[in-house]
Order: structure tokens, then C-alpha cells, then sequence
């Protein structure tokens, strides 16, 4: 096993979490993503072995499925599945092992650098960053939408409950956005 | 005597007491107050000078519209121009200023201009001051823009935050006056997702300013009760405080909520106003009317305003303009400010009613049929002349007189998208038309509904419209039903000097000189005059303006026009709409992953895009950037150097059609290369022109890895999209960037093979014969860590390019430097990686500036004729393959001290030196510490024919001539033989 | 009737009696010389120097609404000759030597004042890029001056020096640069064309051209058809919408810019300043107002007002800038139809019709050209040949190859 | 402005980046004897109508999907949007 030490997008050893009022915002790390792309005319072979490797048929438009590994719809054809990173690092080489040639498969880990923000409020914090309606998003919704001129994903895990996935090299960027608007809605 | 002005009853808070100064003086006033009212209470009259003459400006409004009392408010760095003094809501400390008067208010210097007004008509200015021409910068245009202008800046940068946001509604209601609480409350008791706006403190409109009872209780308690259901609603978000600015496509509204005007200072992190872009399915309008004035002589004194804002100061803020008041009427709502401020205490010293058939008063005398013709007082009202019906003038003392001429429905929005307003002759006004912005519909006064019963109907009515509810409306508060109708009044005959425009000095004669010199349209009176420019934007002029030119020219009012409004309904500072789009913040910034590292071995960094790279890493000792670049560029070339090249573009290219795609994107051809090579690739745009350049790497037969440059990665990728989903649907390729997945550090130099064996698993054969020049791999390093490897080569050395997860990059980077240290490996930044490129005559961006073409780079020969491929047919127009075309050459000095000026232009070696003898220009330049002079590149006509001439580089900007050989581009290692090795 | 001082002072004694209106309001005569379609600033330039210049008189301006009504009047009003191309910059030079002689000229005056212009330079290759085009314009006989960073401070020390996201590392300045007082320029124009014998017809609006076996003959209006020797369409913004009456497709774009101008500040700015890393320029007007504009909203579109994103990208970059224009107000704001073309360069050529001339393209460009565009494209329908410093805005020189694409951007008209 | 994504529903046009006409997709054939006059046309000849105007939009901060959208340029009022591959194969275009 290789010795090298990683850090996190916002570049330290271990997750910033941030606490403002109720709204907690936590940088997470321990995630692996892959992409999964359907090859042409292979909708049927591809969605299967999506469902056999992730344990749940793969979910439509503007949804996404957790189970031992979570499929997130992403664009016509295409998902991001999310494993945790200690158990799944090797996550693309799983999904294209599990496709074949029915879908092409990206390392997307570190593509991403992701911030859970749960509390009561954080519907107050998120309509001061995107132009979605989270209010109306239910369990399993995700969509993407720009932050502070950033492309990012929304996911509703729960209830006042979400995960934001923005680019991981402006991290930093992406986070002080956060930060700030929780300082001002709370 | 403090607050000589106040009145009895009225909706502020006595209990608590706020002090307050004006041109320093300190005042008194109570929550609840505006500081207009506040001042009013405290017997001040003259708050501001006019624009032009610099008369002297009292208020003339109680709300948004005020053209008049306009005030600095706030000091040092949150020092805020031009701020209307009736909407300034009163807090603990609040310090204000007159503007635009100097020494003082009192005394102004420059209302001197008054006595002048004769020469300074409308437009005066288009007609003098053209001679001599040199004058006009040197002298009279200096002297106009320092008497013009009105607040002043602080020049500082202002220390509180703006905030922007997004909301989403069923129903927005724009105005909580009686219209807009009954939709409200009809909405939102039918559950509805509404939003209710209103840009006052206090929600309620003209009922928290009028004596009228609403069912058995006073209009104010009504909606009272009503704001107290509505905030009890889940379903119904009230914004006080915000201003609805505009009505934008589809259903978009911008609203200002100004959520920390009314602190003395804000929390903190917390914003002092929000821009919120509301979306909306529909859209009611409830923005009331705002009444309008009568023109006489000399209607702008200090204590003229309009009668429904005297009404609004006595009932709402408890105060009055002065303890004799007079009215001038031309319907029974003005009466009612009569009535009203009788009821207080105050005394009126008449009613002027130009109806001959206006009804008698008991309490006072009422003039009929008369008219005022001039009023008297230096700094405010003293005196008003009336014309009686019989023709004989009467003097009245009076401080204060209220003017009403009738009202104008508040229709801004509705012309947002450029709908016209149609003339209602009842109303004698403008009503929205039927082009309204779609989603958008009108009640109350904005729609023409004058009465509070109107009002409240037409709200519940335009509610269950607009949201489709069924059954019967909700039973409605008893309310005054007063009919509506207007006859139009808008000046008396024969004033001259009687203002429109109060803030821009616009009056009746200005109008008429208007159309005697053919400015009869609306949009030209407008531009000659001014009128309606002023921070009020014309809502209290525009009309009087259009009626009298509507005589002038013998038309009716609608014939004539009418003047459509833009966004925003009040102005908005330039802050709210930037939000925290600012400063450091402007733009994201993206780091690279060695960007932690770099900052701890002291690079200095440079913005590459939104990216911050590495610009050079000096060492302790080194004075000047060049020392540390120079080195860098030796070391590399002498051992190894590494460099963070992350920013390139990474896009997987996937799918059984991934080659023949690479072959159409790419204008050389892709079909053939072999898994596990790499080949440089030309991208053409349509047009023939190069879009962008970089390599493309097969990892499998059906897997390629696409690099861009820094600058285009996006573009690149939005580009492919295009090209797979539009014009070729059907190819089975899939992309993705994984830029950003992916640390990437170019390792060059002779020693880089060395350097990268002792961190590559041995499994992996990288030498010259198991991993040749132009070789790609997967593979792993330190002891098993996914990696990508690539052999390609920016600098012309022998050079690697490796790849790692991103988190490892840091760590990897780390590593580098530990195992390269006994080759004394360096890293190198951008300039270095410059240089390099230069010396090896790479093109860059300096070369693909979007007007250069293959051939232009000397790579014609690679739009390959044989296959489809974007850009390859246009390329070939006549134009872009001319006989002595630009061609990229190499550009040396012939005195080795000479330094290449980059952006010089090439001359010939003799004769003259202009655009028409201009051979060519040069790109880029730098120090070469391999040839240890300076070398550029560029392009030079027919270039490719013209090496080993002499030229001269001028640059007449920076003052350079040098002579200069015109070079090969490849200045180091032309036949590539360090590459290879 | 000449206007001067003393002409203002005896008015002034007199009452205003005896200005009179400043253009006539003629009927249209059946038959002209010459019709130029579009009461704008093109459209009165080049019928004051058709009547000027080459002693063209029996010509009509006819407008379909009021004159003045399009982008002359509706722009931020910024006059200079910066241009790197040899096909543009001796145009643009030209425009820039007719404004400083405009006033005496049209004995109007215009207000033109150069107060100089900066682009202000944020990077390296910036810099590079400026210092081609400072040295493309000196060669081309025209003023410029690369400044530091701490020459520009100097002038203007409130830009954002200590916390910019882009450091200001210079600026390419012209000094012979500024602004004119837009309404002017058309009235001015407008007053010397008609005071020459051109008649300027308002609301008449184009409803077709007459066109037989290849020849344009005139054009049918909603006052009738009006007959003409030859046609020029000046109408930029509208261009696509015109020439397509005559069948004419072209290398065009109707997109919509917004314009901004702040409520009346005492002095603040002496010049003009161009962002140059981010859509932001400004300049403050003589009545204080801070005019200031970006980018074009991008989407095709023939309607006179923008959206948000764009209102929200020009203020971003206005405080990006400027950090202490934060508590001025943007007090109204507005959208004018530009004509993108293809290379982001303007045309002035006949068309394929005889007797049909067309000038356009102007992108946002526009106001800026008026008296080059008015005074070439009177030459071009005078005598029938390019004038010298437009004969490179031709039609055809896309199908060619040959287009003049400053910015670099290709055949993208929202990218211009 | 809102456009009303096919597959997402309504989206602010932020999210989106502007190409210009749909007539793009119809890219001409490189082997036609006049291929030089058709990709002229092609790349450089609008219609520029001032009414219905059919475009491509690029949901960047979305989907990826390039799309077709029906706008009329005077009003902007949006009257179809679809999916730019679902166009180009109706149009009978393939590889």
C-alpha cells in the first residue's frame, strides 16, 4: 500500500466543519465517484448492471438512489456513483468492471469536493447561494446549478438535509460562498 | 422649541426618543418617524437646493416619488448621496446633510444661476460655448461638471456587505396598501405560496395615512389585523421594506429589501440590503397611485407639497409643515387634507378649490373657482397670491399649502417590458394597458380603482383571478367608495416660471420653448429638457409635462404620447446588485494541488484565468524575478525541473466512435494512432481558424484522454458537446472532464527518467525503449497508487507527464522534491514553462489569438484534405492562403544587450517606419538563459521564405528600434533529439 | 439660423422669440436623389455630408419614429480610435479627427470632450496584446500611451489597487479619447442636413423596397412609395429586419446591449475606464451621472431591454473596479438593438440590388463611427467607390476570407 | 429569462450558454461540389428574424444537453424547447 498522504479540497488532513446558529457545514472528504455513461443503443445492458452493482434500479432524471452505493443522475444517460473512499477507492475500476463495454466510466473522485449542510435554516442559507427552489426538493432530488458562478450539484439526503457537490479546485471559493451566507441567514 | 410641529395621535412611538442631526444640528424625533417627517415636526422646511438654479427645496412628497428633499446621509466611508429623506426611516444617531449648496444651505453661492435663468434655458448649452473649440474641455466644461452633480461619494470603499438571493412564489403581490392586503389575505387563506412586498417599513399604503374608518375602526387598525393574520400564514412570506425594481422576462421580478437602512449599524455578517430575483407563476400589481401636482408661479417654494402628503405627515407621522396651512384643489380628495389637518388643530387659511361649484365648508373658508398666482418667501412659503373667480387677487399668510391635482396610477411596472399605458378620460390618467408583462395583472388605484372600497374589491377579485379560485369573494371591510372621476387641472394659465420638474428646474416656459424649436415628441422634450431625468425619474412631472405639450401642439394627451418607464422603479445602489461579487471574491479562485506546497517554499503566484499558478519560486538571495526564472530554466534543461500543470484541460473521450470523433474535432487525423501513444492535435473552429491546440492520449481502443490549454478547457468541452450532440447525434461518444480528478506535474530534463524510476512501481518499464517519446500508460507509483503517465514534452527536454488522484498531489509533489534532490531538481512556474516553450517555438496563447490559421503557425500541411473535419473547408478560402501570409518565425537582436519588446512590429531593415510598411508583429519574448539573449516569436509576412534577414522591431509606444535576424522558431534542439533520448 | 453666445444673450433679452425649430417637418416628395432609411446618427451624418460634401441635396432621411430615437441615443456615449487592425484604425482615426472638428462644423454644440480613455491591462499577455495595438495606432498616425501600474494609480487612485482579484498592472491610454453628448450629435447633424436642403421625414417607416430587374427604385413607406436614385440603409439594430424586405440575408445578429447611468455625484471620474478583466466601462457625464455598460446580453433579440444576469455581471465588475461607487445608485437602465456581425467589424458596400447600399454592422461600435460612417458611406453613395479608409468593409469578405476580427472570436456574433 | 428544459422543467437562463441559430446543426456535407459556398452560408448567413427564432442553448451548469429553444425575439416569449440531439436525428443527421 502506497504511503502518500492525502489532503482534502480545502487542503488540510482533516474536514473543516463549520457551525453557524443551527446550520452545520462539513467538508467531506471519504468519498469515491465514478461516472457512468451509456454507450449508444446500450441503455438496457447498462442501467442493469448499474442496478446490479449499486443495488437499486438507476434513478431518473433529477434523482438519486443510496444504497451500499449511491447512483445520481446526472445528464441524459449519465450518473455519478458515490461510494465511501476507504472501502471503494477503486470505485471506477467496479464500475466498469461491472458495464463493460455497455457504458464508459471516468474517475470522478477528486473531481469534487463536497459540503453536507444540515440543520434547520438551511433553506435559508441555500436560497442566498442558487436560484433552485430547495424548498420544494424531497429526499433523493439533485439537481446542479451555479453558486457564486460555479457549477455544483444539490442533493437532498433529508429534510433540511443536503449535500453540495462543487469543483474540487475551487474548494475554497465554493466554501467561504457557504460560510457567508450562513453568517447571514442565521 | 423641539418638535414645535407635532401633532396628536399618528403611528409612532412616543414613549421612546431619538436623537437626530441635520447640517449638524441635533433634532428629536420617535420610531416610527421618516427623517422627512422628523424634520417636518421640528419646524425644518429647507432640506436641499435645486439642480440647476439652486432654489431653495423643501419636501414636496411623502414617499418614494420626492424629487425634492434629497439628503447625504450616514458619514465617512458610508457616506450615502442623494438619499430621499422620506423614505430614511429613523434610528438612534442618524446624522444627515444637505447637498449640492455651497457655502451653505442657507446661503448658496450659486443661486446666483436664478438670477441668470433667462440665459439658461432648456438646451442654452447646445447653442455656446463652441469657441473657441479648445474651451470647451479647458474652461466651460470644467466649470459645469463642478457646479453640476448632487450628492458626493465618500471616495471610499463602503464597509457593509450586500447579499443576493432567490425566492420562489405562486403569487407576488407588489404593494400592501388595501389592494394588497385583501389579495393577500384572499390568496393566502386559499394556501397559495405567496409573497407579499412593499418597499415601506409599514405595511398598509394610504390606510396608514388617511382618518377614514374601515368597517367601524380606523383604517391603520384594519391592516394591523390584517398583517397579523397574514404573518400567521405558513404559506405567505411578507417583505416589508422591499421594493419591487422590475418586472423582467418570464415571470422574474428583481426586489431590494433593505434589511439594515433602518440600524444605526449592522450586525455582524449580516447584509445591509438583499437583491432577490423572485420567480414567480403570477403576478399582482397593488403599487397604488401617486398623486400629482398643479402648476402656478412659483410652486417650488419650501412648504408646497402635495395635499395627500401633508394628510400622510398629520395622520401617520403626527406632524404638520407649519400651523397655517392652505389647500389648492381640483377634486374632493384634496379636501380631505383640509378636513384632516382641521380635525389636528392646525388652522386653514383656505381652501383653494378651482371648481366654481366646489362644496362649502363650515370650518373654514373655502375660495371657489379661484386659483393661485404666485406665492412669496425666500427660503419657504409665506405668502400665496390668489386669483378669485371674480379676478381679483387675495394675499393668504400660510406656511405650508397642499396641492392636489388629481392621481396617477403607480403603472411602472406594467411598461417594464415595454407595454404602453392607455388614457382613461374618467381618471383623466394613464391605466395599464393590455400588453402587460405576461403572468402580470393590476388591481386597485394602479389599475384605476381610486376608492378604498375599489381597492379592496378589485385586490380580492384580482387574487382569485390570477390563482383561478372558485366561489364567491370574501366578504369585504365597509370603506369609503368615493367615485372616481377627475377633470384635469394641470397648470394655471399665463405662469411661466411654475416648475414641472422640481429637482432638474424644468418649468412651463422650458416646455414651450421645447416646441417652438421642434422638440414635440415625447422622447425629444424628455432629452431637451431633462424633465423627468431626475432621481425621481419624472413620477410627479412627467404627466404635467406631457399635458402642456399636449396643448401646444393642439392634441389630446394620448395623441401625444406617453413616456414608458424603466427598470428600476427607485433607483438601487450599485452594491446590491454586485452582492459579494467583489474584491477577492469577484471571480472563484481555482488552486492547483500543489498550491499549499508552492506557497510554503515562497512562490509567488500569478492569475491564469480563475486559476493561481506558480509564477516562479524564488530562492533567499535572489533580488530579481529574472535570477529566479533563469535558474529555474537552467536547472531543468541541466538535470530536472517539475512543474504543475493541473490547469490544463483533461476531457475523457470514450465510445466505440471516440476515434472517428478525435478525427473530426481535431483537423489532423486521429483514426490510426495506437493504443498507448499520444499525438499532438490541431483544433480548427468552423471558420477555419486554429480554436485551440493540445494532446490527445489513446489509454484503449475505445479511450482517449484530450488535453486543452488552461484558457480554453471550457470552451473545448462546450465545443465536443456541440459537436456529438448536434451535427453528429449518433456517434457513440461519451465525455467528461476530469481536469480537476486529476494532479498532473510535468517532470523534464535529462534526469526526469531517473527521477520518475524511483517512484514508479518497478513493474513499470519507462525506459527509452519499453516507454518511448509520444508513449501514455496507466500505471502505478509508490508502491501502488493509481497513476497516469505520459511522455510528451512542452520544453524540448526529455520530459514526463504524471498524473495522481488530486488529494495526492501534494504529497506527491513532496515526494518529488525528496527523491529528485540528489539530481537538485527544481520546481518551475509559469515564466520558466514560458521560456521553455519559447525556445522550442511551441506556439501558445500569444499565438492562438483567434486570427491565426495553420498555415500562419507553419503546420498547414497538417489539415489533413482527406477527411471531414470542423474548420478544414473554410480554411481554405482565398484570403486566409494569400502569397506572403503571416508565417511564425523566430526573432533574434543583433546587439545581444537588445531586449525583444513583445507587441513591437517588424519592419524592413531600411526605410520608413508606418502601418503601411508594417511587416509583421511579435507575440512573445523572453530571456533565453540557454542562448543568454533575448529571443521572440512572431509573425512575419511570408515568414517561412525570409530566415536569416535583418529586420528592424519598433515599438514607437515604448520608444524602441532594434535591429533584429529573423530566426527558425526552434531555437533550441530544432532536430529533437533531447526528447527522444 | 446660426447659434452662438450673443445669439443666446439677445434671446434671452428678447423673450425667446425668435428660435425656430431646429429641423422642418416636410412632407415627402415623390421622387429623390438619394433616400437614406434611418433617422439615427449614421443616417443624419450621412446626409450632412451628402449635402456638404459632395454637394448631394436632394436627399431624404426617413425615420420611422422620432429622430435620435435608436442607439445614438440610447449608448454610453464614449468617442475613440483605439483599434488595433489596419482595416479599422485609420476609419476610426478618421471619425475620431471629424469629432474634434464636429461642433464648429454643425455649429451645435455636440459637447464632444476628450477626456481620454483607459483599458486598463490585468495580465502579461494583456499587456503584450495592448502594446500591439498602442504601436499599430501611433503607426497609424493616431496618439497612445502604455501607462504602469503606478502611472494609472496616479490618475486614478480609488481604482481597486490592494484587494483586486486581477491586479491593474497598467493601462493603454488615449488621451485624445472621450465623450460626446449622444442627443446631440443627432439634433446637430439632423440641424445642418435640413439647413442644407435634406428633408428629414419622421414617422415614416420602411414597408418594402421597389425593386425591378435588379434595380432598387425606391422604397414604399406607410406615407407612400418613395422614389430614389439610390438607396442606403442605415438601420443598425434593425438591419436583419430591413434588408430582408429586399430578400437580403446577412452576416448579422440582432442582439440587445444594456446601458446604465447612476444618479447625478459631484465629480468623480475625469475619464473613461474599460475593465479589462471583467464586462465593466464608465465615464461620468456632465451632469454628474455615473454611464457606465458590459456586456451584450448574448440571446438574439429585437426587444430594447436586457435581464438581471447582466444588470448584476456590469454591477459586479463595477465594484470589482471601483469599490466606492457601492452607495451610487443605478437609476435607469436600458437596452439598445445592436447589429453583431460575424468578425465584430462593421460594413459599408453596396449590395447585389443596384441602386441598394447598406451600412451596418457596427456591433457596439457604433456611436463612436457616426462621422466616419455618415462621411464614407455619403462618399460610397456620391461617387460609387469606397472611401480610402472603409474600402476593407465589404459584404463579400467573408465569403473570402478576409474578415477583420479584432477580438478573435470567429463567427460568433454574442462573442464580439 | 426561464427556459423550460425538457427533461429538467423550468430553469433560469443563467444556467445556460447561448450559441445562436438551430440552423447550426444543419452542418453541410464537406464533399459537395460547392461545399465552399454551403459552409459560408453555413457559418457566416443568419435570418436574424424579429419574431420566432429557433436557437441553441447549453445547459452548462446543468445537464450538459445542448438545446433547441423557440423564442420570439421582439416579446422573448419562449414557445418550445427540445432536446438538440432529438432535432438533429429528426433531421435525419447520424455520424
Amino acid at each position: 500500500m502506497h504511503d502518500l498522504v492525502a489532503i482534502t479540497a480545502l487542503g488540510g488532513t482533516d474536514p473543516q466543519v463549520d457551525s453557524v446558529g443551527t446550520v452545520t457545514c462539513s467538508e467531506v472528504p471519504g468519498v469515491a465517484l465514478a461516472s457512468v455513461a451509456v454507450r449508444l443503443g446500450k441503455e438496457q445492458e447498462a442501467t442493469a448492471a448499474l442496478a446490479e452493482l449499486t443495488g437499486a434500479p438507476a434513478p431518473g432524471v433529477g434523482r438519486f438512489e443510496s444504497k451500499q452505493i449511491a447512483s445520481i443522475w446526472i445528464g441524459p444517460d449519465q450518473w455519478l456513483v458515490e461510494a465511501p473512499f476507504e472501502t471503494h477507492e477503486n470505485l471506477a475500476d467496479q464500475a466498469k468492471a461491472a458495464t463493460g463495454n455497455a457504458a464508459s466510466v471516468s474517475e470522478q473522485t477528486d473531481a469534487w469536493a463536497r459540503f453536507d449542510l444540515i440543520g434547520s435554516g438551511v433553506l435559508a442559507v441555500l436560497e442566498l447561494l442558487c436560484p433552485l427552489d430547495t424548498r420544494r426538493m424531497v429526499e433523493g432530488d439533485v439537481a446542479r446549478t451555479s453558486i457564486h458562478h460555479l457549477g455544483c450539484f444539490i442533493l437532498c439526503r433529508a429534510s433540511e438535509q443536503f449535500s453540495v457537490y462543487g469543483p474540487r479546485s475551487s474548494a475554497g471559493s465554493l466554501h467561504h460562498a457557504i460560510v457567508t451566507a450562513m453568517k447571514s441567514a442565521l | 422649541m423641539t418638535q414645535g410641529n407635532r401633532l396628536s395621535g399618528g403611528q409612532i412611538d412616543r414613549n421612546t426618543t431619538l436623537s437626530f442631526k441635520f447640517d449638524n444640528r441635533s433634532y428629536t424625533a420617535h420610531p416610527g418617524d421618516t427623517l422627512a417627517s422628523a424634520l417636518l415636526a421640528n419646524n425644518v422646511r429647507l432640506i436641499g437646493r435645486s439642480f440647476k438654479y439652486h432654489r431653495p427645496r423643501g419636501l414636496l412628497t411623502a414617499g418614494s416619488e420626492e424629487p425634492n428633499g434629497i439628503v447625504e446621509l450616514r458619514t465617512g466611508n458610508r457616506q450615502e448621496p442623494n438619499t430621499r429623506a422620506t423614505t430614511i426611516e429613523m434610528f438612534e444617531g442618524l446624522e444627515a446633510r444637505s447637498q449640492n449648496r455651497w457655502p451653505s444651505l442657507k446661503f448658496d453661492a450659486l443661486a446666483i444661476n436664478d438670477r441668470f435663468s433667462n440665459f439658461l434655458t432648456a438646451g442654452f448649452y447646445y447653442k455656446t460655448f463652441m469657441w473657441p473649440a479648445a474651451f470647451w474641455e479647458k474652461l466651460y466644461e470644467p466649470m459645469i461638471r463642478r457646479a453640476a452633480g448632487l450628492g458626493s461619494l465618500s471616495m471610499q470603499e463602503d464597509p457593509d456587505e450586500c447579499d443576493k438571493g432567490f425566492r420562489h412564489c405562486d403569487l407576488l403581490i407588489i404593494g400592501a396598501g388595501p389592494a394588497g392586503l385583501m389579495a393577500a389575505l384572499t390568496a393566502g387563506r386559499a394556501g397559495a405560496d405567496v409573497i407579499l412586498a412593499d418597499e415601506d417599513f409599514a405595511l398598509g399604503g394610504r390606510l396608514n395615512s388617511e382618518s377614514f374608518a374601515l368597517n367601524d375602526g380606523a383604517a391603520a387598525d384594519w391592516a394591523a389585523q390584517a398583517v397579523a393574520e397574514l404573518s400567521a400564514l405558513p404559506n405567505v412570506r411578507l417583505m416589508p421594506r422591499t421594493t419591487v425594481i422590475g418586472a423582467f422576462d418570464h415571470g422574474i421580478y428583481g426586489a431590494v429589501e433593505r434589511t439594515g437602512d433602518h440600524l444605526a449599524s449592522l450586525p455582524a455578517g449580516k447584509p445591509r440590503q438583499i437583491l432577490w430575483r423572485i420567480y414567480t407563476k403570477r403576478s399582482l400589481l397593488c403599487a397604488g397611485a401617486t398623486e400629482r401636482p398643479i402648476a402656478f408661479e412659483n410652486n417650488d417654494r419650501p412648504g408646497i407639497m402635495l395635499a395627500s402628503a401633508l394628510r400622510t405627515y398629520a395622520n401617520r407621522f403626527a406632524t404638520t409643515a407649519a400651523q397655517r396651512v392652505a389647500v389648492l384643489t381640483n377634486n374632493d380628495d384634496g379636501l380631505r387634507t383640509a378636513a384632516d389637518l382641521h380635525a389636528k388643530g392646525v388652522k386653514i387659511a383656505a381652501v383653494i378649490d378651482v371648481r366654481p361649484d366646489a362644496p362649502i365648508n363650515h370650518d373654514y373658508e373655502v375660495l371657489r373657482g379661484a386659483q393661485v398666482s404666485d406665492t412669496k418667501g425666500r427660503l419657504g412659503l409665506s405668502f400665496v397670491e390668489v386669483a378669485l373667480a371674480d379676478g381679483s387677487i387675495r394675499t393668504l399668510e400660510c406656511g405650508a399649502l397642499g396641492v392636489s391635482g388629481g392621481w396617477n396610477p403607480n403603472v411602472h411596472l406594467t411598461c417594464h417590458q415595454r407595454g404602453r399605458p392607455v388614457w382613461n378620460d374618467d381618471l383623466a390618467a394613464f391605466v395599464p394597458g393590455t400588453d402587460l408583462p405576461p403572468g402580470l395583472s393590476v388591481a386597485g388605484a394602479a389599475n384605476g380603482a381610486m376608492s378604498t372600497h375599489g381597492a379592496l374589491r378589485s385586490g380580492a377579485e384580482g387574487a382569485m383571478k390570477a390563482l383561478d379560485l372558485k366561489g364567491s369573494l370574501p366578504d369585504l371591510p365597509a370603506a369609503e367608495d368615493a367615485p372616481a372621476s377627475q377633470t384635469p387641472f394641470w397648470y394655471v394659465q399665463g405662469c411661466s416660471r411654475a416648475w414641472l420638474d422640481q429637482q432638474n428646474d424644468v418649468t412651463v416656459k422650458d416646455v414651450k420653448l421645447s416646441h417652438q424649436e421642434g422638440f414635440r415628441s415625447v422622447e425629444h422634450l424628455k432629452r431637451y429638457t431633462t424633465l423627468g431625468m431626475a432621481t425621481d425619474q419624472g413620477k410627479t412631472s412627467n404627466m404635467g409635462g406631457l399635458a402642456i405639450m399636449a396643448e401646444l401642439a393642439g392634441k389630446s394627451i394620448p395623441e401625444t404620447g406617453t413616456t414608458i418607464f424603466r427598470p428600476p422603479y427607485t433607483p438601487v445602489p450599485i452594491a446590491t446588485f454586485a452582492g459579494r461579487m467583489k474584491g477577492k471574491e469577484f471571480h472563484p479562485t481555482r488552486l492547483t494541488p500543489s498550491h499549499h506546497w508552492a506557497k510554503e517554499r515562497g512562490a509567488v503566484f500569478v492569475e491564469a484565468g480563475n486559476w493561481l499558478r506558480a509564477q516562479w519560486f524564488p530562492l533567499p538571495g535572489e533580488t530579481h524575478w529574472r535570477e529566479s526564472v533563469d535558474r529555474e530554466v537552467r536547472q531543468t534543461r541541466a538535470s530536472v525541473g517539475v512543474c504543475d500543470c493541473t490547469t490544463l484541460g483533461k476531457i475523457d473521450v470514450q465510445g466505440s466512435d471516440a476515434a472517428a470523433f478525435l478525427n473530426r474535432i481535431y483537423c489532423n487525423g486521429f483514426a490510426k494512432l495506437a493504443v498507448g501513444k499520444t499525438r499532438y492535435g490541431l483544433m480548427l473552429r468552423e471558420d477555419g481558424m486554429v480554436m485551440d491546440d493540445g494532446t490527445a492520449a489513446r489509454l484503449g481502443e475505445d479511450h482517449f484522454v484530450v488535453t486543452t490549454t488552461t484558457a480554453n478547457a471550457v470552451s473545448v468541452y462546450r465545443h465536443m458537446e456541440f459537436v456529438r450532440q448536434c451535427p453528429f447525434p449518433d456517434m457513440d461518444v461519451q465525455l467528461i472532464s476530469t481536469t480537476e480528478a486529476w494532479a498532473q506535474y510535468a517532470i523534464a530534463g535529462p534526469n526526469s527518467r531517473k527521477l520518475l524510476q524511483k517512484i514508479v512501481d518497478p513493474e513499470f518499464d519507462i525506459s527509452n525503449e519499453g516507454f518511448p517519446f509520444m508513449a501514455c500508460a496507466n500505471i502505478t507509483v509508490c508502491c501502488g497508487l493509481r497513476a497516469r503517465l505520459f511522455r510528451i514534452s512542452f520544453s524540448g527536454e526529455l520530459a514526463f507527464e504524471i498524473a495522481v488522484p488530486s488529494r495526492y498531489g501534494d504529497a506527491l509533489m513532496r515526494r518529488l522534491m525528496t527523491e529528485g534532490e540528489e539530481f537538485h531538481v527544481v520546481p518551475y512556474g509559469t515564466e520558466a514553462l514560458g521560456v521553455m516553450r519559447i525556445e522550442k517555438g511551441h506556439a501558445a496563447g500569444n499565438e492562438l489569438n483567434g486570427t491565426t490559421t495553420a498555415l500562419n503557425l507553419g503546420m498547414g500541411r497538417m489539415v489533413s484534405k482527406k477527411k471531414d473535419s470542423i474548420g478544414s473547408v473554410l480554411s481554405e478560402r482565398e484570403g486566409l492562403n494569400e502569397p506572403g501570409a503571416l508565417m511564425m518565425v523566430g526573432i533574434k537582436p543583433l546587439n545581444q544587450e537588445d531586449k525583444i519588446t513583445a507587441g513591437g512590429h517588424l519592419m524592413e531593415a531600411s526605410g520608413p517606419v508606418d502601418a503601411a510598411h508594417d511587416q509583421g508583429y511579435v507575440t512573445s519574448a523572453a530571456f533565453s538563459p540557454t542562448l543568454e539573449c533575448h529571443i521572440g516569436l512572431g509573425f512575419l509576412k511570408n515568414g517561412g521564405a525570409r530566415q536569416g534577414e535583418k529586420m528592424r522591431l519598433v515599438s514607437p509606444l515604448t520608444d524602441v528600434t532594434i535591429d533584429v535576424e529573423i530566426v527558425s522558431a526552434h531555437f533550441v534542439d530544432p532536430e529533437g533529439e533531447r526528447l527522444r533520448a | 439660423m446660426r447659434y452662438s453666445g450673443f445669439k443666446v444673450l439677445k434671446e434671452a433679452l428678447s423673450g425667446h422669440k425668435g428660435w425656430k425649430p431646429a429641423w422642418r417637418d416636410p412632407e415627402p416628395k415623390a421622387q429623390y436623389d438619394i433616400v437614406i432609411i434611418g433617422g439615427g446618427g449614421h443616417g443624419l451624418a450621412t446626409a450632412h455630408y451628402l449635402a456638404k460634401v459632395y454637394g448631394q441635396r436632394n436627399v431624404a432621411v426617413i425615420e420611422k419614429g422620432w429622430i435620435g430615437g435608436g442607439n445614438v441615443g440610447r449608448n454610453t456615449t464614449i468617442i475613440r480610435s483605439n483599434y488595433l487592425l489596419d482595416e479599422n484604425e485609420p476609419f476610426y482615426e478618421f471619425s475620431l479627427k471629424l469629432w474634434e472638428g464636429l461642433e464648429q462644423d454643425l455649429n451645435y454644440n455636440a459637447m464632444v470632450s476628450q477626456r481620454g480613455i483607459i483599458n486598463l491591462i490585468h495580465s502579461d499577455a494583456q499587456r503584450d496584446a495592448f502594446t500591439r495595438r498602442g504601436n499599430a495606432m501611433i503607426l497609424h498616425g493616431a496618439d497612445a500611451e502604455l501607462l504602469d501600474a503606478e502611472q494609472v494609480r496616479k490618475e486614478y487612485p480609488y481604482l481597486n489597487f490592494d484587494d483586486a482579484r486581477f491586479p491593474i498592472k497598467g493601462g493603454l491610454a488615449q488621451r485624445r479619447g472621450g465623450t460626446a453628448r449622444h442627443d446631440a450629435v443627432a439634433w446637430g447633424y439632423a440641424r445642418s442636413a435640413d439647413g442644407n436642403g435634406v428633408d428629414i421625414v419622421q414617422n415614416c417607416e420602411v414597408t418594402g423596397f421597389r425593386i425591378e430587374d435588379g434595380k432598387c427604385l425606391g422604397v414604399e413607406t406607410t406615407r407612400g412609395f418613395i422614389g430614389a436614385g439610390k438607396v442606403g440603409c442605415a438601420v443598425a439594430g434593425n438591419s436583419g429586419r430591413v434588408m430582408g424586405m429586399a430578400g437580403i440575408r446577412l452576416p448579422i445578429e440582432s442582439h440587445v446591449l444594456q446601458a446604465f447611468v447612476s444618479e447625478g455625484l459631484k465629480p468623480v471620474l475625469p475619464g473613461v475606464i474599460t475593465f479589462g478583466a471583467g464586462h465593466f466601462y464608465v465615464s461620468q457625464s456632465d451632469k454628474g451621472g455615473l454611464v457606465f455598460g458590459g456586456d451584450i446580453d448574448g440571446y438574439n433579440s429585437y426587444a430594447q431591454r436586457g435581464n438581471l444576469p447582466v444588470v448584476e455581471d456590469v454591477c459586479e465588475g463595477g465594484m470589482a473596479l471601483l469599490p466606492m461607487i457601492g452607495r451610487a445608485r443605478l437609476l435607469r437602465m436600458w437596452g439598445g438593438i445592436m447589429d453583431m456581425s460575424m468578425d465584430g467589424s462593421p460594413i459599408i458596400d453596396r449590395t447585389h440590388i443596384d441602386g441598394l447600399y447598406f451600412n451596418g454592422g457596427w456591433c457596439y461600435g457604433g456611436f463612436k463611427a457616426t462621422p466616419a460612417s455618415g462621411y464614407c458611406f455619403a462618399h460610397l453613395l456620391a461617387r460609387d467607390e469606397p472611401h480610402p479608409t472603409a474600402k476593407a468593409y465589404r459584404l463579400d469578405r467573408f465569403r473570402t476570407g478576409r474578415m477583420i476580427d479584432e477580438k478573435g472570436v470567429g463567427n460568433q456574433p454574442n462573442l464580439h | 429569462m426561464i427556459i423550460d428544459h425538457p427533461l429538467l422543467g423550468p430553469r433560469d437562463s443563467s444556467e445556460f450558454v447561448y450559441l445562436g441559430d438551430a440552423a447550426l446543426i444543419d452542418r453541410p456535407d464537406w464533399q459537395v461540389e460547392n461545399a465552399a459556398e454551403a459552409f459560408y452560408d453555413y457559418a457566416y448567413l443568419r435570418g436574424n428574424p424579429a419574431g420566432e427564432h429557433r436557437e441553441l442553448w447549453f445547459h452548462e451548469s446543468g445537464d450538459r444537453s445542448w438545446l433547441v429553444v423557440t423564442r420570439n425575439t421582439v416579446t422573448h416569449e419562449i414557445s418550445k424547447v427540445e432536446l438538440a440531439r432529438d432535432v438533429a436525428r429528426a433531421q435525419g443527421r447520424s455520424k
